[in-house]
């Protein structure tokens, strides 16, 4: 295993420490791996909490700042933070307007953010649970633990932390970023797999012709193994699959175009221009897009595609001010 | 004939502290294969933090039912994967399900019923899906119906069905956990959770043979 | 090869369009590769010109905009532009003020904007080269082409792009980019080399447990292989070197951790980390810093490391307002 | 015996461009090695410019001189690398110092020699340096010192001695280029620049060869 890294032990501290040095106007509990706004939570503003395993980066810690997150919670690489860490972050942005917690799906982290929530409601703290599950290689079906959450976070936090900042309340927050959730639909393919530090070696291999295709953000192989094509035709293929799950509406949409780790820009920036062609074609109207690296799986090389359905509001709240260490604008 | 007391329940928790590092790696590849990697570290963590729960709690002189309730606590707010808040909720629901200074086969079985329950209600897995389910319930089954009063002659049973259980996941296609995101490229692949689970029955044999030998 | 192309062919035109299409305030001629403001460039401000090969991005096409560059030249992978499109960049952002070129010192980058601002002087556009040279693991003697533009271009092209926007004359932005990168340094490691599209395979290989010391962003070997250490051991080593040659003041440092291209966020601000710890100790303050993918090798793993020195001028200039596709503040 | 008209030159630069394109490989993997990995692609995408330019320098009618300054302009309009502008200088600087409508020995080895030394004060490199002066230098060296008044034998030779000198450059420890940036570590390695200017040349025997058969 190559890694900038001390040790995988230390992996998680010593890239909060660096976060930390790097952004004083974040706040780093490093005993509870808890990262929050130094500006804290404005009395009577709705806290947003968000978090997972690391190896994600930005997301969540990249993504904490006025008009996004209040607080992020890193969990070991790929392993949810434990339910008394959310628990910590909870009551740091609790500031009289009940908290939105902020789950990607998946097993771990459900079980984790919801013992939280009952031990932050035994203390008097009102929290709502939004499930961000967009990523439509997983069939929503009895065979399965239901969609994953991945690129659509990036959307559900920002536009939650808009309402958030504007004065929306707990429902309104919550309301928000479920029905951005419910628009959002996502699928990725990855090149070569990632290593988790502890594992020391990839997820899996691949011959040089093949890549995975429908993978998660956890290292995990796809749903099956296709043959490696030009960009163009994969990205065709990838629009086929997020389409086909996206709710219909005559909505334009957000596009983001994530890189997993260890895709260059260059690379994105060709996926993205088929992106716009394809859905050019298509009749679909991209209003925002991002392109770089937004949701990653540690050092995959891929590239997952994030469709949201935007209405006017959504859109505006998109728009609305932003000041963290990955998106920044207005 | 052989009762589980708390300085018994703590060299269960040791012992099976103890497998978990010793099969870190082997846990690590199981779940690299259908997973995400990391159940072999999640678990050397949680345990390495739940046996120091349990030390304390022994040296506290909890009883065994208090003693399984800290631990699990332990593991819930230190392993962080699906597998944590899992085997936490489990031992702590055993725990309050068992009563008194020391249990015998059936209060044990029993208490651990009460364990599967919980664990099955929380993570909404059943026999058959591929998780440690698969290893947990006949190693409680085989508690149950063991026909002796033996206790650690009837954890050796445990201990084997778990493992038969664990076994038995391979050819099974995941429903729940990551492993699920699969589908059928699932079949073929043991499931790392019924493997911890059977490491952790195997401590229990362990710990009943060794302090009752 | 495994990468989201189509064809090496049109990795670049392809990676254009895809910009063009995220990017409607940019303009992209496709036929000379050249990357304007669509706002164009005000009457009377000095036009500022980069470019060079591809493969380094965000750089340089995505620091045009606001605050920074009026124009970027994409050559082919690694490969300079060609005179004949530096002059069309050129005389689109001149605006009467004379164009500044900010060229990172290579041979072919050299002799291709020597020429365009010949042939641009012929036009009776006034030209000003800035040369980049930042990078330390190339002695500068007899025995080299002389130190190569690295890591620090993006902080030349920030303080230039600030100069000029703030009303600065030819002499004066040039003074100021002359300034920037006399004041900064860089080095870098791999960790595993990136591939030329062209080339189709990685530039080189590497055991395991080595890595290449002071490489460039061309995919070139380092100055030596030495044994994969603890990122906090690697970065003392990468700081000596570059604070061996880092010109001595009492100013404190920008300091820019840049990825180059494959390497995961979560290990650059582990390396981050670890500068901010190493400078403290050797006293040198840290005024601002950049932790992400600013100047890249393709999909090379690794990291470059650069400071530079940075008077209260240089640091107002630095904090000036930036809007570009990569750099955005103020 | 033999003189540069312009069509043995449209034959030289088709030629220079097949032996491009059929040696891009080999070319991409020296540069590979001690460079950036381009030469290769940059000379296949230069020569085929310059093979159209070439041709229609040719079909207006252009004397060899002209014909030679406009190829040189093509290169460097198309190659992008250091060698795009050290070539095509080259060749434009060769091309003003040839007058009339055919060249003998003498008049092509002065015409090389003058491209030459517009190279030398544009790259800044010396015979040793490890680039394609190394080729270059020797090749002119070998023309003019032909004793001999046939072009296509003395074409041979300067292909020969190019050969030789591009042979030479693997010793050597770069001074100027990318592979500089390598000190030591560029010692054992051919030079790209070189490979290709033996290429180059060798394309002009071969032209003046068939042309003149
Ligand atoms: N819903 C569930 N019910 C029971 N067991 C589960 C469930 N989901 C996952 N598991 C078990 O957890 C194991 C994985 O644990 P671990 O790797 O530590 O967590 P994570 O999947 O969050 O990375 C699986 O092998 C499986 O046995
Ligand atoms: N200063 C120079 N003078 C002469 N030849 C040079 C010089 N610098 C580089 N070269 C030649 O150019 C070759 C590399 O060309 P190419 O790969 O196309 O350009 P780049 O180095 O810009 O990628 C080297 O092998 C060398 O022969
Ligand atoms: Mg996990
Ligand atoms: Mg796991
Ligand atoms: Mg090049
Ligand atoms: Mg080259």
């Amino acid at each position: 295993m190559k890694k900038l890294l001390n040790d995988p032990e230390s992996a998680v501290a010593d890239a909060l420490a660096g976060l930390a040095a790097s952004r004083p106007e974040l706040m780093v509990d490093q005993e509870h791996r808890v990262v929050t706004r130094r500006a804290g939570v404005r009395p009577g503003k709705v806290g947003l909490v968000s978090g997972g395993g690391s190896g994600h980066e930005p997301l969540h810690s990249g993504y904490v700042g006025l008009g996004m997150l209040d607080a992020a919670c890193a969990g070991e690489v790929f392993s949810a933070p434990t339910p008394d860490r959310i628990l910590v972050a909870t009551r740091a942005v609790s500031a009289g307007a009940g908290v939105v917690h902020i789950v990607k799906n998946y097993t771990g982290d459900n079980l984790s953010f919801d013992m939280a929530a009952e031990l932050a409601r035994e203390e008097g703290i009102e929290v709502e649970k939004v499930l961000v599950d967009d990523d439509v290689a997983v069939e929503e079906s009895t065979w399965s633990a239901g969609r994953r959450g991945t690129g659509a976070t990036v959307v559900v936090e920002k536009v939650a932390g808009a309402r958030a900042e504007a004065g929306g309340d707990l429902k309104a927050v919550a309301d928000t970023a479920r029905r951005a959730d419910a628009m959002s639909r996502s699928f990725a393919v990855a090149l070569r797999a990632g290593t988790v530090p502890a594992a020391g070696r990839p997820g899996f291999d691949l011959p040089e012709d093949e890549i995975e295709i429908g993978v998660g953000i956890h290292g995990e192989p796809g749903r099956r193994r296709g043959p490696l094509r030009p960009a163009r035709a994969l990205v065709a293929d990838m629009l086929d699959a997020v389409l086909a799950d996206l709710p219909e509406t005559s909505d334009p949409v957000v596009a983001v175009v994530s890189g997993l780790g260890a895709t260059p820009l260059l690379e994105l920036y060709v996926v993205y221009g088929h992106v716009a062609e394809e859905l050019a074609r298509r009749g679909v109207a991209i209003a925002r897009n991002l392109v770089g690296n937004y949701v990653t799986s540690l050092d995959m090389a891929g590239v997952s595609i994030t469709l949201c359905r935007a209405d006017a509001e959504l859109l505006r709240l998109w728009d609305a001010p932003v000041d963290t260490p990955a998106l920044r604008w207005g | 004939m052989g009762r589980l007391d708390t300085t018994t329940a703590l060299s269960w928790i040791r012992a099976a502290a103890d497998a978990i590092t010793a099969h870190e790696a082997e846990l690590t590849e199981l779940d690299t294969a259908i997973g995400d990697g990391d159940h072999g570290a999640n678990l050397r963590r949680g345990f390495s933090t739940a046996a120091l729960a349990a030390e304390r709690s022994a040296a506290a002189g909890q009883e065994p039912g208090a003693f399984l309730v800290d631990v699990g606590g332990a593991l819930i707010s230190s392993v962080g994967g699906a597998s944590g808040p899992l085997y936490g909720t489990a031992l702590r629901a055993a725990g309050k399900a068992l009563p008194g200074p020391d249990a015998d086969t059936a209060a044990l079985a029993a208490a651990l019923q009460a364990g599967l329950d919980a664990l099955c209600r929380l993570g909404g897995a059943a026999v058959g899906d591929k998780t440690m389910v698969d290893a947990f319930a006949p190693a409680v089954t085989a508690l149950q119906s063991a026909a002796t009063d033996d206790l650690s002659q009837a954890a050796l049973l445990a201990a084997d069905a778990a493992e038969a259980g664990m076994r038995a996941t391979t050819p099974l296609r995941a429903r729940k956990g990551r492993a699920s995101y699969l589908g059928e490229r699932s079949i073929g692949h043991q499931d790392p959770g019924a493997t911890s689970t059977a490491l952790i029955f195997r401590a229990l044999a362990d710990a009943l043979t060794s302090d009752h030998a």
